[in-house]
């Protein structure tokens, strides 16, 4: 066999895996779309609003809700709480400005 | 096509680094023709412009200025692209090095110059087994030229510069790494091949070479300029 | 050129890539590891992010919480009348929530007040979830089990702000399935959870607006800012792009501190492209002398980058998926997760689609084969004629 | 400027894209003014290889905007979230000035790459190289369009203000609205409809006529047929074929189609109407280049062979859109 035709192969079975692993992805997705209706359910029982991500500091577990200033919150000197802590930007609240407009009198 | 002239050259001239500090004038107003069917010897010492000569008529390169005819074609304006079009169609080359590619096995080398011509393998390894039999090194069709002899090595230079079926054969100093002996036979390869109709162009200062009985024409050149040809 | 003159000239690199095998396997292999970390991060956080967002779909598309001096305050429970008349306000619910730092384990739980029943048909709770009512009972996250070697039946002891200690009956524990969103929960009823963090009567931590049609939130969040001026509406669809956004922005600041090790990378393709040694710039004059044309070793050179790429490219997302959706990502999740005692330990839903195949190319493949472009070209022009003279 | 992996890929692979068109009109540059066919000098042999790389680079730019287009789309696409009101790319692309026309720009470079590539490729039939000066002096015109599309893109992406509201799908191709888009949404359905299909006989059988005959009137006609037919088709995706795709009488996008729910047909469906218009449009550009001496035998092949290629694909296409059309239950009657 010529070594064009091994490559080819080789190229081919790889996209055959490949396809074979979109197809499990796709399996496991349906899966998870009817396992996430469970989910949103538990979203709405308990009111809950942030997924338990990164929990390693209190500030970390609910992004939306944290407050913006946040060192310290376990004990003073606790270091920083890398790396969600370094890689969690804190949550935009400056855009609740836009759509709603408070007019003062 | 004037009375079976192959290849003709006016006035050749070819510098190397022209403008530069390194300026080299290798050939100075060639004219030659040769005839096809013809067995020429490019005699000189080194330095001489044999081998710029020699690959001025292979297509190799083009000339600074003056003209090539090749098969009543003139080439020496063509872009690469199309120089290597008709090297590859009409022009066998044995280098003095014997230039084989190392860790690819003898087999391999010979058919290598006919890839990017879209030529199917199995036809184009039949016919290099056949050159390679013709040559007597079918048995190593398989060796990596690295563990070859120096003679072996030349055969199968020979036979991947006949694999295009070339019209004309080069060869540059081909006996410069061999004895005597070897010396003799690539001379008796050569001939056979120009007892089949091909043009043997052969540049050496190896006297087996130019004093051999069927070197038809010589053409001795010395400071990049033909002194003497001679046709027997 | 036919096709077979393709295939000739790629046979020939194959075979030439193999004569200097150790070298080219290197490659392929420094190349599929970077194919695989720069794959993995993005398979992770993009399947975080589509979870994130489907999960969410279900949690309150209104909360209202009191500020105070910049501080997130208690807010009185009765402001809920006040907001209930706002029109298209369909309910508030006061919500009862907050943190607590288990020293025991050293792991930060979350403590919820339960308010509604699941539905029965929920398979993702064993047991039952404590009424808004119930006193002395607990649901737990699988996260809070685990650490704390729990199960129906057992009991759990918290100590409240008072510094008493308070025990809890597990009546629920939350299926693995729910980790990422349960796993550091633990439900209690509403009086339980004033008691712990001794909140003072008639506070809750903040409240839940429903509206009856979500389009409206943002009108009567401006309503509920301009009746309560200290109060910060949060609405749905800002958590979710916050979330979109966290994933967005951690994938990308781990991608711009790995582009060192692409760049790193890149230097060395570069390096091994125009630093031909010798030996191959003599082949290459040497398959010009014997009738290669340019375009043919320019072609040759195409071949190469491409098996290569192509190789690292196929087997590193494959390895990539493999890692990260078979084995959780064990090697990134602690950078993308923090490093917390309860680990949400889940199984990812492989959202993968052709965006993350073509950004991965962009990343990996783009940068790769443009760096060979001018060493191949470089190469190809070798004269034929240098050979000749040797 | 929002910091995503998608925006990161895009303007790393479009950057490289930039750079290696900017180099390579700076070769060609280089050899347009010093060019001289005729001469043996080492340097005009220099310039003959510099050729090559500038082949190469051009190449290689097309496939990478290729992946940029896509990557375009998509994180348009992706990015929807984060912008108030957006439903799909067409809501993302319109959340500020420069978003379209990036797209537009990107897709305008694609299309004079490619017929830059087709033209160099037959510019080295021909031994003395004669459409050379031209194609630089194309380069130089392509070039532009590349730093433009990635400074648009730029802009776009930096003047991303999550709080603004996008106009999605929904209004700016609901039939009340205004702008391009939405005019394009509320053209009559049959009309449309009519004139998308007759248009495509009328192209088929120029083309046909064109590989049968090699008239240089049909060459003509089928260059400025396919060319009206790729805008007609991008009117006709809009208002009636993207309603049969979705199966939903409101929802116009052109991008959501390559996505998985809708079987990734949006690929196989622009491929074939871009290389359609692309070679339909080429037979007749290269119509004046029968007269170049050198070229005057490789032209009328070629011609054929791409007027071939043309019609095959707009079968391909018109075959790619009828199958929805046919096999679903879906009708447009009354709308």
């Amino acid at each position: 066999m010529r070594r064009s035709t091994v490559f080819g192969l080789f190229v081919l079975l790889c996209v055959c895996c490949l396809a074979a692993l979109g197809v499990t992805s796709e399996i496991r997705v349906s899966r998870f779309l009817v396992q996430s209706r469970d989910l949103s359910g538990i979203t709405a029982a308990l009111k809950l609003t942030d997924i338990s991500f990164s929990d390693d500091a209190r500030y970390t577990r609910n992004p939306s809700q944290a407050d913006i200033f946040s060192a310290f919150q376990d004990y003073p000197g606790s270091i920083e709480h890398f790396p969600s802590g370094s890689v969690t930007p804190p949550p935009d609240f400056s855009s609740l400005g836009a759509p709603i407009t408070v007019k003062r009198r | 096509m004037d009375n079976g002239i192959i290849i003709r050259t006016e006035n050749l001239t070819k510098y190397y680094n022209k403008g530069k500090a390194n300026e080299v004038l290798a050939t100075s107003g060639v004219s030659v023709g040769i005839r096809r069917g013809d067995f020429a010897i490019l005699k000189g010492p080194s330095g001489s412009g044999k081998t710029t000569l020699l690959s001025l008529l292979g297509c190799m390169t083009r000339p600074t200025s003056g003209s090539i005819m090749v098969e009543g074609r003139d080439i020496s304006h063509l872009p690469e692209r199309f120089l290597t079009e008709i090297r590859r169609s009409t022009c066998g080359f044995i280098f003095q090095q014997f230039h084989l590619i190392q860790g690819m096995s003898v087999l391999q080398n010979v058919m290598l110059p006919l890839y990017p011509t879209g030529a199917d393998l199995t036809k184009l390894r039949k016919k290099a087994e056949g050159l390679l039999e013709g040559l007597g090194m079918l048995k190593r069709r398989d060796f990596p030229v690295q563990g070859l002899s120096g003679g072996e090595q030349q055969r199968t230079a020979i036979a991947r510069a006949l694999i295009n079926d070339p019209e004309i054969v080069l060869a540059d100093e081909p006996t410069a790494h061999l004895d005597t002996a070897l010396s003799r036979d690539f001379m008796n390869t050569m001939k056979e091949l120009w007892e089949k109709g091909k043009t043997v162009i052969i540049a050496s200062h190896d006297p087996i070479v130019f004093e051999n009985e069927s070197a038809g024409l010589v053409v001795e050149m010395r400071d990049g300029a033909v002194k003497n040809i001679t046709r027997k | 050129m036919s096709l077979n003159s393709h295939l000739n000239v790629l046979d020939f690199t194959l075979l030439s890539l193999l004569r200097r095998k150790f070298k080219n396997f290197g490659i392929i292999l420094v190349f599929t590891f970077i194919v695989f970390i720069t794959g993995s991060i993005l398979f992770l956080s993009y399947s975080f992010k589509r979870e994130a967002l489907l999960i969410l779909k279900g949690s309150p598309e209104l909360i209202v919480q009191r500020m105070s001096a910049g501080r997130h305050e208690l807010i009185p429970a009765d402001i809920s009348k006040e907001i209930l008349k706002i029109p298209g306000v369909s309910g508030v619910e006061p919500r009862y929530w907050g943190y607590y730092y288990d020293p025991l384990v050293k792991a930060n739980y979350t403590i919820l007040a339960s308010s509604e029943t699941l539905p029965a048909n929920n398979h993702l709770l064993q047991g039952r979830l404590p009424g808004p009512e119930d006193k002395g009972v607990a649901a737990v996250g699988r996260g809070v089990a685990k650490a704390r070697f729990l199960d129906i039946g057992s009991s759990i002891s918290l100590l409240s702000s008072g510094g008493d200690a308070m025990d809890f009956d597990v009546v629920g524990v939350f299926e693995t399935e729910s980790e990422l969103l349960t796993a550091d929960l633990i439900v209690l009823g509403q009086p339980d959870v004033v008691r712990l963090f001794r909140m003072p009567a008639g506070m809750a931590t903040d409240l839940a607006v429903s509206v009856t049609n979500e389009t409206e939130a943002p009108v009567i969040a401006g309503k509920i800012r301009y009746i309560f001026p200290d109060t910060r509406p949060i609405l749905r669809k800002e958590i979710v792009r916050t979330y979109d956004a966290v994933f967005g922005w951690r994938s990308g600041l781990i991608l711009t501190l790995f582009a060192g090790a692409l760049v790193a990378f890149i230097i060395l393709a570069w390096d091994k492209a125009t630093g031909l040694s010798a030996e191959e710039k003599k082949e290459i004059g040497i398959l010009k002398a014997i009738g290669w044309e340019t375009s043919d070793i320019i072609e040759m050179k195409f071949w190469e980058g491409l098996v290569i790429s192509l190789s690292s490219f196929l087997l590193g997302i494959i390895l990539a998926y493999i890692h990260v959706y078979f084995f959780g990502a064990s090697v990134f999740a602690p950078a993308l997760k923090g490093w917390s005692v309860i680990y949400p330990d889940f199984r990812l839903a492989p959202f993968i689609d052709p965006y993350q195949i073509a950004m991965l190319m962009a990343l990996t493949v783009i940068p790769y084969i443009a760096s060979t472009i001018i060493p191949s070209w470089k190469a190809a022009i070798t004269d034929p004629d240098e050979v000749v003279r040797g | 400027m929002i910091m995503q992996p998608g925006v990161i890929a895009l303007l790393l692979g479009s950057g490289i894209t930039l750079v290696l068109l900017v180099y390579a009109s700076f070769l060609g540059v280089k050899i347009w003014s010093n060019w001289d066919i005729g001469s043996n000098s080492e340097t005009q042999l220099a310039l003959e290889r510099k050729t090559y790389l500038v082949s190469t680079l051009v190449k290689y730019g097309l496939f990478f905007e290729i992946v940029s287009v896509f990557l375009f789309i998509y994180t348009a696409d992706d990015i929807h979230n984060l912008l108030v009101g957006a439903m799909c790319a067409t809501g993302s692309l319109n959340a500020n000035a420069f978003g379209f026309p990036a797209l537009y720009v990107k897709i305008a470079v694609l299309f004079l790459a490619a017929a830059w590539i087709v033209l160099d490729t037959l510019d080295s039939r021909a031994e003395d190289y004669p459409l050379t000066r031209k194609k630089y002096k194309l380069l130089l015109f392509i070039v532009p369009l590349v730093v433009a599309g990635y400074v648009l893109q730029i802009k776009y992406f930096s003047g991303i203000n999550p709080d603004v509201i996008t106009s999605c799908c929904g209004v700016l191709f609901s039939e009340g609205g205004s702008g391009v888009g939405s005019s394009l949404a509320s053209l009559p359905l049959h009309g449309t409809e009519i004139v998308f299909f007759s248009l495509f006989v009328a192209v088929s059988a120029a083309g046909l006529l064109a590989i049968k005959t090699g008239r240089r009137f049909f060459m003509i006609a089928l260059a400025c047929l396919s060319a009206s037919f790729f805008f007609v088709s991008i009117a006709a995706i809009i208002s009636f074929i993207s309603l049969y795709f979705y199966q939903n009488p409101t929802h116009h996008c052109p991008f959501d189609m390559l996505q998985g729910g809708y079987y990734y047909a949006g690929y196989p469906m622009y491929a074939s109407l871009f290389t359609g218009s692309f070679f339909g449009t080429m037979t007749g550009v290269i119509q004046p280049l029968r007269k170049v001496a050198t070229l005057s035998a490789l032209v009328p092949g070629t011609q054929r062979r791409w007027a071939l290629i043309s019609v095959t694909a707009f079968t391909i296409f018109v075959v790619i859109i009828l199958i929805p059309i046919v096999l679903t239950p879906f009708t447009l009657e009354g709308y």
